[in-house]
């Protein structure tokens, strides 16, 4: 029986998980990441994993959050996003039948390593695995419905998280560097891939935009 | 003693040159055509010694690892010696004629680097030392031979090179696929191992047979054995030197000597007929033999009916060597000289048809003879030896082809040489008899119909000279076929080395 | 002395080498004011010469080349003597008579006549071509040389045929040529597989090889029906009333004396006669009806004839007739053959000489000399009535053959021989009548080589059992008693013809009536068959075209719509595009079935 | 074939640590350098270029002289394991060569190219560092952690290479690129996780020994795999690859076909080797894709419309011949195994050589022309011969006809698929042969034609012409001289 403090966590992740993922305001599903990467922090706090929660907390709370606004072209002054993110929701609508077709992959991913897992047999009491399990099914499961670059973005980062947690669960006091180095090399990826996608999702948003101004720019009447 | 040097300094002379021609620039003709004809001149003398060395008994081979069970090897037999001699002495005068017939159109620079490849690519399939070798300047010659094939650049050209790459690069991996199973089964072999195969035992022949037909499918398309024929009369749109040199020596020669190498030199003549494939041969020959005159015969345009013609002459060639004795080995191999000689005589006559009077079809022929008349005499030379009348060269392969049939006991095939012979005067001698007997505008009926006064004789002396030369030697090797070096001289040594081991 | 032999065979080249560098002088240098230079010339006329003093050389003589084609051997012995006297002979004279006989287009040539300098230059060059393949076929041992020189003569007499270049000229050679390549494809069949079958490289090894090959009666059919072509056997004789008119008279007299003899000899030269062991009796007696058969068939078909050289031709399809049933003879009684070569060589030195005389009669005829009509109607006649077998040389070549067949007992074939002979003496008197009818007017001098070699021939053909050499025992002379046996034919075929003569001055309707048959007579049957036959190619190689056609249209059709649904396929490459996380985990979920399986 | 990689004895040797490190660091230094300098001209490159390949003779010169070795690294409690043997040097000096290829040709390129973005040079130089670096690290490391990290290095800079012409279709595809590559890493990594977990160690000779097979494995190696090939661009996870080199510049795409896809595949046949030695099914599974690959990449590239796509889908295709190695190196005997593997590494250098002449060369073309359309290279026969020979001699290795490295590749692979009787893949091979030479031939047909409209045309300075035929040669002639690293390949894993 986990501690409860730990299955509060765990319940917290991925609520704020979902809500990152499956707020259709997507300033607000920015905001919400950035909470979750907070409790991620808390979370590895909790494990005792101090350096891994401060890096968290710059790596993936505060930085990821700051790129993911500036793709949104938010910045504290201007509170609106511009360009194409000016409409807020997903382009393409969401169905039943879509999600639940969608959920199909990740099912499958959750099969396989829950097999893995069963496999293993180890006696892992903590809530961290159940955690992380649910942040991939639901990270998954997002990246494969949305076709919203920012929010694939995110899905990632929800998926990233929930693979470090995983790892961290299963691995021994005896492999703890190398699952270390792996959460950092991670953790660094996942900023600048992060990073990457933010910077051309503006890219692309300031040159479509020109691209769309232009000819409008001869045409005086409009 | 082995020299390794001199094969490999025979092939470097066309080899090297195509690079040193693709650096000169276009407008250079003039070195360009000293750059070639050197290199051609160069490689006859080289050839030359070659041979002199041969009958010195000296062994000339060169070889390295490619990969594990796989060698580049370079060797000199007399049946390699036979091939490279007629390349060479081919290359020479194809080369003379080309710069002629090549005056002033474009993209030469283009077509004579890609020529001399071609015949790089020919004579290293004549001195291949085994099958690795040999399907590797078999594939070289295929990439070679397409830009000249497409030369003209128009659509025509373009489709028909289309189709020869169909046909080709098809052909090629089926040999190549042939090749690597052999290789499986046995290793490498070089020509001549013949008692590797033989020695495998009654148990594997199902998968000899197979694999012999595999790799005969991957050499008839170049041999351009029926059906697989079909690319040859197309890339007849090619200007004539590549058509000459195409049907004379480098692609259809290199299939018939490919199957002739399979038949002797992988298998060996014996086992082949263990086997029971030589009847198998000798029915595809006679079919082909056959169905290339036919369509020879209906054929309206001049080219396309020499390219049937080539199609029905290669198979003499095959004929031959399923023949089971010397005599048939005799007279497989000595066509392939032979049917080179004529051959490209006829082509080239074809072009200067073409591009002194505008000829493209065989009724606008009327009288030519009157007007070219060394270039119709050449002409005549060469379809009667097609036909196989002496004393022109053809008639050499045609009396050792019977005599083969007799002594292998296949006498029927004397009733397909009659026939070929006579489908051969039927659409042979109407146009001999339009060269010399009809009246045309030489006589003051209507006009050529394009007509270019080329040079002082009857057309530019570039074009004349190898006519003539080659003319000369389709008679010379026939007419004292019994000399030493004679083609003939030589595929008996060659025989009856296979024979009389 | 050997050396003789090349030089007689490649005399006539450097002739023809000359006329050829002659005429190439001509167009390449600026020399057309000029008048043109005489092409038939005496240099021309003396391509034979050399081989008429070979001929007249006693002694035997023999000439290898080992680097010529396969091997080359020559021989000039005993039994080749009288062909090659009497060929070189024929040759000569009618070259003198051709300088004559084409004196008109020579004229026109040096005025500047274009088409008749062609035609004039045609006939120098073709000449001494076909002599030389004549002379070449005679002389050669090695078989190699033999068919070289046979296809030689065979293929340039073609441009002795279509000489004059007119529509009848250009039939007549489609004829002939036609018929000699399918000879040239039997002969070609046969003497590669008797050849064959003993890797033979001379004549008479080949002749011992059919004698001892199994299927030995096959390849003596081939060779006797190839070399049956040029010798007129019936049935492939269709050539030879077609070509004989076209062609000049001088190259008629050729083609009819000496080259279809060169059938015969190809018969001599490679059928085994004589040999017991040959077994080839059914074929002699084949060989006898069919000869049989082509002399009386021949006779009938020739006297309906116009043209005197038709009639002549089928003259010489009967006579040739005669002539392979006597080869026949040597197949079916082997022991006979030494005796009856001796008359069957007079028999075609005879005819020869006499068909060549009476060819060139004809060109006498049309341009009769400054001479009595008396003396040329009697000159006329002489070779005529000899070839009746009433007179000089035809008279003792039967009477000898009589005896050497009477002796082998042979008689029924005499008797037959003996009507066919007055069919002989029907188709000559028809000539002499037909040759009446179209003379010319006198213009000849009489000094003319024309007329000299004509004069010759016909004294040379009436005294040919004198010359020619047939070797030992010579020429027995008919007894008195025998002539009325040996008369009788020609006195019967004289009495005829008069008859004829009478009737047809009676009731000149009637007779045109039977002078509409064509001379070719079977060739006309060919032709249609032939039109049938290609007709029906034509169709049936339209159906494959159009069938190849159809078949290559649906390909390229089939390839398009292959092609249309490759680019169609290209649009699912979206789907990838979209499905990219999916298809991993898709992927990673195969590749955990495949561990589990093994 | 495991013993071929050269995972063990470890050995500890300091010299050769040293020229190791050189050979690591040198190009991300140079790449530093190069970022402040931005060299306009060719000829510094080249200076500069000298140093790394100086550097690994050095490493040559000290490994050659034995079959191979590896050591271990620690980093305070963090071990990570390298080794070198003949197959890693052969690599890291393929790396080289098309690294520098592609970097003398880019100054050149920059300066012809109408539609250059200065922003970019400054990036292009120390990208192009990470990149040969973190190859090369590739092609080094023995141990999970390193190869995450090396991959990580290389997926990230090669994104940023690709997205250095900031056109808006590049930045799209690049966009997709990052992602799909970021999902992939993530699979790799879960797989990871699931090894570290099951057996608490990364190192794969430690691995080797430890792992049983079982659901933990499979699903493991499964995920790994997944995620390998995804980046590797295996069909059907190919879909990234063509809309990212259609934008690219060509000096990046050369490098980028020829090598970044490539060090994906090496490390998947690597891990498969050590884990899965015997998992046939799968390994047929792989060549059931690489089948599909074949011909799906062949048939996209015969139909594609413009010249980068269809050098871009032959990548597709060829890289179904190197993913034949699986179904011929896993669980087949011994004999089939030691052909297929050098038949495998052969295609893997073949490919990256001809790929990027053929790049270079095409670059060439269509600089030369201003057409990115195939039927624009209509007569360009006549007018571009160098670089359309340089294209037809890649084009020759990659059809796989003689005298070509491509050839002895593909004679090899057939050789294997043959004597192993694995009928299947003798299919894909030939067909693969007549797809390649169908859309490669495609291209010259259009080149032959004369009657062709005269496009505005400049000609490129020699300088790149150079490069594309150098490539091109070497790919042509050196398929009959591979004897000499082919036996390096056999002597890798004869020490052990």
């Amino acid at each position: 029986m986990p501690p409860l403090e730990e299955t509060l966590l765990a319940a917290g992740l991925l609520l704020l998980a979902a809500l990152s993922l499956f707020d259709r305001h997507l300033v607000r599903a920015c905001s919400w990441f950035v909470a979750f990467g907070l409790v991620v922090t808390l979370a590895w706090a909790r494990l005792g994993l101090v350096w891994l929660a401060l890096l968290e907390l710059v790596l993936g709370a505060v930085l990821t959050g700051a790129f993911l606004f500036h793709a949104l072209g938010v910045t504290p002054s201007v509170r609106r996003p511009r360009g194409f993110f000016a409409h807020w929701h997903d382009p393409v609508p969401l169905t039943w039948g879509l999600a639940l077709e969608r959920l199909l992959p990740a099912l499958a991913v959750l099969a396989m390593l829950g097999v893995t897992l069963a496999a293993l047999d180890d006696d892992s009491s903590g809530s961290l695995r159940p955690g992380g399990l649910g942040l991939l099914v639901l990270g998954l499961w997002a990246f494969a419905l949305h076709r919203h670059l920012l929010r694939r973005l995110l899905a990632f980062n929800v998926i990233g998280t929930g693979i470090f947690l995983l790892l961290m669960s299963l691995v021994g006091p005896s492999a703890m560097p190398a699952a270390h180095g792996l959460v950092v090399i991670g953790l660094v990826v996942a900023l600048v891939g992060t990073a990457l996608g933010a910077l051309l999702v503006r890219r692309i948003e300031a040159l479509e935009w020109a691209h769309a101004a232009a000819p409008r720019a001869d045409d005086p009447s409009t | 003693m082995s020299q390794p040097w001199l094969p490999l300094f025979i092939l470097a002379t066309s080899l090297l040159v195509a690079p040193l021609i693709f650096v000169l620039p276009e407008r250079a003709w003039r070195a360009r055509a000293v750059v070639n004809l050197s290199a051609a001149v160069l490689k006859l003398v080289l050839v030359a010694l070659l041979v002199w060395g041969f009958y010195q008994g000296r062994d000339y081979s060169f070889g390295f690892t490619v990969v594990d069970g796989a060698a580049f090897f370079l060797q000199v037999d007399a049946l390699g010696l036979m091939f490279a001699g007629l390349s060479a002495l081919l290359w020479l005068a194809t080369t003379v004629y080309a710069i002629g017939y090549l005056e002033d159109s474009p993209n030469r620079k283009r077509f004579f680097g890609f020529f001399s490849l071609c015949i790089a690519s020919t004579v290293g399939i004549a001195l291949a030392g085994n099958l690795f070798t040999f399907l590797l300047f078999y594939e070289l010659l295929t990439l070679a031979t397409y830009p000249l094939v497409v030369h003209r650049g128009h659509d025509k050209a373009l489709q028909a090179g289309t189709i020869y790459l169909r046909y080709t690069l098809s052909g090629g991996l089926v040999l190549l696929l042939g090749v690597v199973a052999l290789h499986a089964l046995v290793g490498d072999i070089a020509f001549g191992q013949r008692e590797r195969l033989a020695d495998l035992g009654p148990e594997a022949h199902p998968m000899l047979t197979v694999l012999f037909l595999v790799l005969l499918l991957g050499l008839g398309v170049k041999a351009a054995l029926v059906p697989l024929h079909g690319w040859l009369p197309r890339a007849m749109v090619a200007p004539a030197p590549v058509s000459a040199l195409l049907h004379a020596v480098a692609v259809v020669k290199a299939g018939a000597f490919g199957i002739v190498r399979l038949v002797y030199d992988v298998y060996g003549i014996s086992l082949v007929h263990e086997l029971g494939l030589l009847m198998l041969l000798s029915v595809i020959a006679t079919v082909t033999i056959l169905y290339g005159s036919v369509k020879a015969l209906s054929q309206q345009e001049l080219k396309p009916r020499l390219a049937y013609s080539t199609v029905s002459q290669v198979s003499y060639i095959v004929l031959g060597i399923s023949l089971f004795g010397p005599f048939g080995t005799i007279a497989g191999l000595v066509h392939l000289m032979h049917q080179g000689l004529m051959k490209v005589t006829l082509f080239y006559c074809a072009g200067n048809y073409a591009e002194e009077l505008g000829i493209h079809r065989i009724d606008e022929l009327d009288g030519a003879g009157r007007r070219m008349p060394m270039t119709s005499l050449a002409f005549t030379v060469g379809a009667l030896g097609m036909i196989g009348l002496p004393p022109v060269a053809g008639f050499i392969t045609k009396w050792y082809l019977g005599m083969g049939a007799v002594q292998a006991g296949m006498s029927w095939v004397i009733v397909v040489l009659m026939a070929s012979s006579l489908l051969n005067a039927a659409y042979f001698l109407p146009i001999l008899h339009r060269l010399w007997f009809r009246h045309g505008p030489a006589h003051g009926h209507g006009n050529w119909p394009e007509e270019r006064n080329l040079g002082r004789f009857e057309t530019s002396a570039w074009l004349l000279l190898p006519t003539a030369a080659t003319t000369l030697f389709s008679i010379l090797v026939g007419l004292l076929a019994g000399m030493t070096f004679s083609p003939l001289d030589l595929a008996t040594f060659v025989a009856t080395e296979e024979y009389l081991p | 002395m050997s050396l003789l032999l090349p030089i007689a065979v490649l005399w006539p080249l450097l002739v023809l080498l000359r006329s050829g560098l002659v005429q190439a002088m001509e167009q390449g240098g600026m020399r057309r004011h000029e008048p043109r230079r005489e092409l038939l010339d005496g240099w021309w006329a003396s391509a034979p010469l050399p081989a008429l003093i070979l001929a007249l050389w006693p002694g035997e003589l023999s000439f290898a080349l080992e680097s010529w084609l396969l091997g080359g051997l020559w021989q000039y012995d005993a039994a080749r003597r009288p062909w090659l006297m009497f060929g070189a002979l024929l040759w000569f004279l009618a070259g003198c008579y051709a300088r004559g006989y084409l004196a008109e287009e020579q004229r026109c040539a040096e005025a500047g006549d274009e088409s008749a300098f062609r035609r004039l230059l045609g006939f120098s060059l073709f000449w001494p071509l076909t002599l030389a393949g004549n002379l070449l076929l005679i002389l050669a041992e090695d078989i190699p040389s033999f068919y070289l020189g046979f296809i030689t003569m065979t293929l340039a007499a073609y441009g002795l045929v279509v000489h004059t270049g007119n529509h009848d000229a250009r039939r007549g050679g489609l004829a002939y040529i036609v018929m000699a390549l399918c000879g040239e494809a039997l002969i070609l069949g046969g003497l590669l597989w008797s050849a064959g079958s003993a890797e033979a490289l001379t004549l008479s090894e080949l002749r011992a090889a059919i004698a001892e090959a199994e299927q030995g009666l096959w390849m003596a059919t081939l060779l006797w029906l190839g070399f049956g072509v040029k010798a007129g056997v019936i049935v492939f004789h269709v050539w030879l009333p077609l070509a004989h008119p076209v062609a000049p008279t001088p190259a008629s007299a050729v083609l009819s004396g000496v080259m279809v003899k060169a059938g015969v000899l190809g018969w001599l030269y490679t059928l085994p006669l004589g040999d017991a062991e040959a077994g080839l009796a059914r074929l002699g007696e084949a060989i006898i009806a069919a000869g049989l058969a082509g002399a009386f068939v021949a006779a009938l078909l020739g006297v309906v004839q116009r043209h005197p050289k038709a009639v002549l031709a089928y003259s010489s399809v009967s006579q040739l007739g005669m002539l392979a049933s006597l080869v026949g003879v040597g197949l079916v009684t082997p022991g006979l053959w030494p005796a009856l070569l001796a008359p069957v060589t007079l028999f075609a030195g005879h005819h020869g000489m006499t068909k060549g005389a009476l060819f060139l009669g004809v060109g006498i005829s049309e341009h009769p000399p400054r001479l009595p009509a008396w003396l040329i109607v009697t000159l006329l006649a002489l070779p005529a009535l000899s070839l009746g077998g009433a007179l000089t040389s035809g008279l003792i070549a039967k009477g000898f053959i009589k005896e050497v067949l009477k002796e082998g007992g042979h008689s029924t074939l005499v008797s037959w021989l003996s009507v066919a002979a007055v069919g002989s003496t029907l188709l000559v008197a028809r000539a002499l009548w037909r040759q009446w009818h179209r003379r010319g007017e006198p213009a000849l001098h009489w000094r003319s080589p024309m007329l000299l070699a004509w004069l010759f021939a016909v004294l040379a053909a009436a005294g040919v059992p004198l010359w020619l050499p047939i070797g030992e025992p010579g020429v027995p002379w008919p007894p008195l008693k025998e002539l009325p046996g040996l008369l009788w034919p020609a006195g019967l075929g004289v009495i005829l013809a008069g008859l004829v003569l009478l009737t047809a001055k009676a009731g000149k309707g009637e007779w045109e009536k039977f002078s509409r048959l064509p001379a070719g007579d079977l060739w006309w049957v060919y032709l249609v068959l032939a039109r049938w036959a290609a007709a029906g190619l034509t169709t049936v190689g339209g159906a494959l075209q159009l069938g190849s056609h159809r078949v290559r249209a649906s390909l390229v059709v089939k390839e398009r719509r292959a092609r249309a649904w490759l680019d169609d396929l290209t649009h699912y490459e979206r789907v990838f595009t979209h499905l990219a996380v999916p298809l991993m985990i898709g992927v990673a979920l195969l590749l955990l079935l495949g561990f589990w399986l093994g | 074939m495991i013993e071929r990689l050269g995972l063990s004895p470890l050995t500890i040797q300091a010299e050769s640590m040293v020229a190791v490190w050189v050979v690591l660091g040198l190009p991300l230094l140079l790449g530093a350098v190069g970022g402040l300098v931005r060299p306009a001209r060719g000829w510094p490159v080249a200076m500069a270029g000298l140093l790394p390949l100086l550097a690994l003779a050095w490493l040559w010169r000290d490994v050659d002289s034995e079959a191979g070795r590896s050591w271990m690294i620690e980093i305070g409690s963090l071990a990570l394991y390298w080794r070198i043997n003949g197959l890693t040097l052969i690599l890291i000096a393929l790396t080289y060569l098309i690294g520098l290829a592609s970097a003398l040709y880019t100054p050149a390129y920059l300066r012809e190219d109408p539609q250059r973005e200065p922003r970019g040079q400054a990036w292009f130089w120390p990208l192009l560092g990470i990149l040969i670096s973190s190859l090369s690290l590739i092609w080094l490391a023995v141990d999970l952690l390193s190869l995450y990290f090396g991959l990580e290095l290389m997926g990230l800079s090669a994104v940023g290479l690709m997205l250095l012409t900031g056109k808006v279709d590049a930045l799209v595809a690049g966009l997709r690129y990052l992602l799909l590559a970021l999902v992939g890493s993530l699979a790799f990594l879960l797989g990871v996780s699931l090894l570290l977990g099951a057996w608490g160690r990364l190192d794969l000779a430690g691995l080797a020994r430890a792992v049983e097979p079982g659901a933990p494995l499979w699903v493991a190696v499964a995920l790994l795999s997944a995620g390998l090939l995804l980046k590797a661009a295996a069909f059907p996870l190919h879909a990234w690859l063509a809309p990212v080199h259609a934008s690219a510049w060509i000096p990046i795409s050369a490098l980028h076909a020829g090598l970044v896809v490539k060090a994906s595949f090496f490390i998947a046949l690597q891990l498969w080797l050590v884990l899965v030695p015997e998992a046939t099914v799968a390994a047929w599974a792989i060549g059931g894709m690489a089948g599909a690959a074949v011909i799906w990449g062949g048939v996209m590239a015969w139909r594609a419309a413009k010249l980068k796509d269809v050098l871009a889908w032959s990548t597709v295709s060829q890289l179904g011949y190197l993913l034949l190695a699986f179904p011929l190196l896993i669980g087949t005997d011994s004999a089939v195994a030691a052909l297929a593997w050098e038949g495998t590494w052969l295609q893997l250098a073949a490919h990256g050589l001809a790929k990027a002449a053929m790049f270079l060369a095409a670059g060439n073309l269509i600089l030369a022309t201003g057409e990115i359309r195939v039927a624009g290279l209509a007569g360009a026969s006549r007018r571009f011969p160098l670089s359309l020979l340089s294209f037809g001699m890649a084009a020759i290795s990659l059809v796989g006809l003689p005298p070509s490295m491509g050839f002895t590749a593909k004679w090899l692979l057939l050789h294997a698929a043959l004597t192993g009787g694995h009928w299947p893949w003798l299919a894909v091979l030939g067909i693969g042969t007549l797809l390649s030479a169908a859309y490669v031939f495609r291209v010259f047909r259009y080149s032959f034609i004369e009657d062709a409209p005269e496009y505005e045309f400049h000609p490129v300075p020699w300088g790149m012409d150079a490069i594309a035929l150098l490539l091109a040669l070497s790919a042509l002639l050196l398929g009959l001289a591979m004897e000499g690293p082919l036996d390096l390949l056999r002597g890798a894993g004869e020490g052990s």
